[in-house]
């Protein structure tokens, strides 16, 4: 099998394009999304993009304030205990993005139905509230009936209701490792990539640690995306700041708090891409826009002993490199 | 009074959750309150997050998201969303649960999506128009208000956060009352309590409208009033909750390490 | 929390009774059944079982031969390269055992929707054939429209199947790893069996091994069956001979040929049982009846590494007994 | 003839899978199939088995069933059936994949689940009655059926397997011919060939009947015609199928360690 690691420029020049559908993963506010693949999307000014969110992050929050986002759906869109997410609040008040509203276990099993191939999902989720009846999609009808249709349970004749299901374009996923050819492991709450990585139509992974399939081998059981649904692989540690990976690294308090007030307004947004978007261009770069010694203090996790078990199979920075030039 | 109404709203949320039950526990205040119960009286009150974070408890301070790190550095087992939300929570496996209100109406619907301008709420104009402010959205508590078998809300007190009709259902409690959530066959029984900073609110068992049953003791049946947009019924037998115990306030500061609750 | 650790003699005699639907897992016809669990419902006589299996075991194949079930729900009857089931096909072609076919795919799902608190689940499979054509349970229609009826997709209107969810009494699922609380790993494939633990409405593991709560904490992500699923854990090592523990022990090639052959006749039934059944009541007796020498060389295995990284947190004999006194 | 009957059905088998193809493989004749291919002409073979077992090749001779230890040895991941069975295969994302049968008609029906005395089947009483010989059941051959883009159906040529009608549809074919998958919205194509221990059927691309492509050398048309239990028809173009090449042999022979095909 040949190797998928690519660089992230690659990966979204490759897989992104204007107008797509687009899903990400963990697409948890806190903790293990694809922060960094968002930001070379804004960086390379991909637009237009319908976005799937299972909840929001500071990725799909930096996505919308920079205007790029038409439309989403969602079931969650703050930042937690971080607050409201500013750059999506403003982009869906002002009416730039179309924000669709559903819940944080609807996302995941509309995924599970794109992923089993059913065009629908039963549900007794978002029945009976303003999820159903409203639709931003279709505002002109109240109560809407077409978004979360009624179904009827051909063995009881009860009523419920039923959800589309999700077949994005792409998915980016973050993970915590991976292999070269896209075996992946998650540490923490999978949340809804397993599904993800087998609903969508392409799926690129952004991995913490790049591990040898040595590792995957000792750890069949863990490795939860196996790499026949993979398509590209990118090393970008840090990845997920300022939020966390766990095992890995620590939100970034500091940083989540400023990075949300910038995205209030449009000159903060500016200013904010300018300082930690183009501000790079390789991993390393990033390291630095972070800071040593913050990047020291955040992997200094509570969690970094559920990452000892793999360390001895983890690439070097350096045969990282040599992956990279031997393709 | 040694003690902040948030910490009685905590510890009167705490109460409610009995030993050996099956809770899903959100971030913030719904957490303290309920690790302050398993704490307190309920040491087999099992307790999980709805990313599918089991057996932990939080290090280091309060999580800042129920994925954070601060929730997933002691976990006996990590799965994900449709284990958790789906399969013990929507399913009605789950015994109680706490989900907080911007806005809440008499029949205890929450809504946490968005505030419209007076008379654009997509209720009243029979179309879907944009929050005039954008809020989170359900979130996970939609699906604790479908499937939990029971579960609370906790809410600030306040006359524009008690509304008569919410602007918009982010997570239906009893609907239009009555027998209204039969209709949709949710598996869950819908919330048991309204808690607020100043006192307790229960579900009529018939008409399913939230009265007053009992107030904190720095509050009152007046002020409580007064601070709700409905015509709040109040209990023939309306009654004081009794104060935190000493015990109680040091098994609830015990869990509240950085004293959030403390300031009054 | 309390323990759940509990005798099989206990497990079996709190756990089931006549006529109870009762499913089993892995359900694998060479790997990962309880099989042990079925030799004790067998020696306590427990008859009239609705067996919900995604494959036939040498487990269902004896309680079938038996002649202790009533009726089967199953995607496969047969024992794979071991050939064809001689204890069921015998229940089923006399008529003793009633056998409502289904397919591999189509059992979990049907879990699936049964975990999920869902009446049915959307499905292509099983359409268009005999599956949905015949019915056991209602043999006089022909074609069948009750068993997987037609319904219509509520956003295409294309049609489609619908399968009856299911939630079994009681799982009996073979883990290769519990701890006393029921934090359960699985090496090896999970087959249905992260379903089944949230489908039915009680849960019992038969685990290979018993280690400290430790274990969990280094491998959460292992943990697919967390305690609050579970009812009660039973130890018994080797509990899935004659067929395979992927981790632990390969199947006993010479008894899989030898029990099926012997499950050909009442008589051999009989005589099995006597042999195999009745004539241990420990874990330690029945090490002795399958024979030192042939452990030796099951658990001789290739797969064994898979252990490797658990090795240091399995109880030993003696701290389990203590663990079970101290109940 | 220094190969045997069976190890040129395999061998006509292994042909049919390209190279980057996925496939899942089942047991015993369709696994050595399979990695037969993966080892000569098709190196990016992506192949699985219905567990959810990724990654691996057999290790100490051929498996006792997909899930036994044999194929876990060397896995780069464990799953589970929903994932590959449902997400990989009746899902339509698999692109070949070989099934076996007791019984075969016409259109690419596939019977694994039961014998019927002639007279008593259910499609001909019209109400299911017990099969005088119980088979099997579909496995997950039904999932392959319904799913995958195509799919190769494996079988000794005898008459009385090759019906005109087989007694129970376990996996469906082209079910009545024609367009009649079109009704049950399969994601899967239905099956592309026939190969049996004397040639290979396809089926008609409009008809959807599987007539005679090619036969082995060793074989003849008129030895498959008295062999089929339908009016087999028989292309124009009907032709040998290439004898095995010595590479293929030799490819073969290193993924068949056990020689269980070499048997003539």
């Amino acid at each position: 099998m040949r190797s998928k690691l690519i660089s992230m420029e690659e990966a979204v020049k490759n897989y992104t394009w204007d107008g797509m559908t687009f899903a990400h993963g963990g697409a948890l506010p806190v903790g293990s999304d694809c922060i960094a693949f968002f930001r070379e999307m804004v960086r390379q000014g991909v637009k237009d993009i319908n976005c799937i969110s299972n909840c929001n992050t500071q990725g799909s929050n930096l996505l919308a304030g920079a205007g790029l986002m038409k439309r989403m759906e969602v079931g969650f869109s703050g930042l937690e205990v971080y607050g409201f997410a500013n750059g999506l609040k403003r982009a869906v008040e002002s009416g730039k993005t179309i924000l669709e509203d559903y819940s944080n276990g609807a996302i995941p099993l509309r995924l599970l139905g794109g992923a089993l191939g059913w065009p629908f999902v039963p549900t007794f989720m978002n029945t009976g509230g303003d999820q159903q009846w409203c639709s931003a999609d279709d505002p002109e009808s109240y109560p809407n009936t077409k978004k979360i249709p009624e179904i009827t349970d051909p063995f009881t004749g009860k009523k419920m209701g039923a959800f589309k299901s999700i077949v994005p374009d792409v998915a980016a996923i973050h993970v915590t490792m991976a292999d070269i050819y896209g075996n992946a492991i998650m540490l923490g709450t999978e949340w809804s990539r397993f599904e993800l990585s087998r609903a969508a139509k392409k799926v690129v992974l952004q991995a913490d640690y790049i591990v040898d399939t040595d590792c995957m081998r000792q750890f069949p059981n863990l490795v939860r995306i196996p790499d026949l649904c993979v398509d590209a692989v990118v090393y970008w540690p840090m990845g997920v700041w300022p939020a966390c990976s766990t095992g890995v690294y620590d939100s970034d308090e500091e940083h989540m708090f400023m990075m949300n007030s910038m995205l209030k307004t449009e000159e903060g947004t500016k200013e904010y891409i300018e300082k930690f978007v183009n501000s790079y261009k390789t991993p390393e770069d990033f390291q630095n826009v972070i800071g040593a010694e913050k990047v020291k203090a955040l992997t200094n996790t509570a969690t970094a002993f559920l990452m000892d078990p793999y360390r001895k199979w983890i690439k070097t920075e350096q045969e990282i490199k040599q992956l990279m030039e031997r393709r | 009074m040694d003690y902040s109404k948030n910490e009685m709203m905590a510890i009167a949320t705490g109460r409610e959750f009995k030993d050996g039950e099956l809770a899903i526990f959100g971030v913030g205040l719904s957490m303290l309150a309920g690790f302050f119960a398993q704490r307190n009286h309920a040491p087999n009150l099992i307790a999980f997050t709805e990313g599918g974070v089991y057996g932990s408890t939080p290090v280091g301070g309060l999580p800042w998201g129920i994925e954070d790190n601060r929730i997933s550095a002691n976990a006996t087992s990590f799965t994900n969303a449709i284990d958790a939300l789906g399969m013990l929570v929507a399913s009605g496996r789950v015994d109680n649960a706490v989900i907080g209100a911007a806005q809440i109406d008499k029949y205890g619907n929450v809504n946490t999506t968005g505030i419209w301008t007076e008379g654009t709420q997509p209720w009243k104009v029979g179309k879907y128009t944009l929050p005039k402010v954008r809020l989170n959205g359900s979130g996970g508590a939609n699906e604790i208000a479908v499937g939990a078998k029971k579960y609370l809300i906790m809410a600030a007190h306040e006359k524009k956060r008690f509304a008569d009709k919410v602007d918009y259902i982010s997570s239906p409690g009893y609907i239009t009352g009555g027998n209204a959530r039969e209709k949709y066959g949710f598996p869950g029984g819908g919330p048991s309590a309204i808690i607020t900073n100043l006192g307790i609110l229960r579900p009529d068992p018939q008409t399913k409208e939230f009265y007053l049953d009992a107030y904190f003791t720095f509050s009152s049946v007046e002020e409580i009033i007064a601070n709700t947009g409905w015509e709040l019924k109040v209990s023939p037998n309306v009654k004081a909750v009794p104060e935190p115990t000493q015990q109680e306030l040091d098994n609830l500061r015990a869990v509240d390490v950085t004293g959030s609750l403390r300031k009054k």
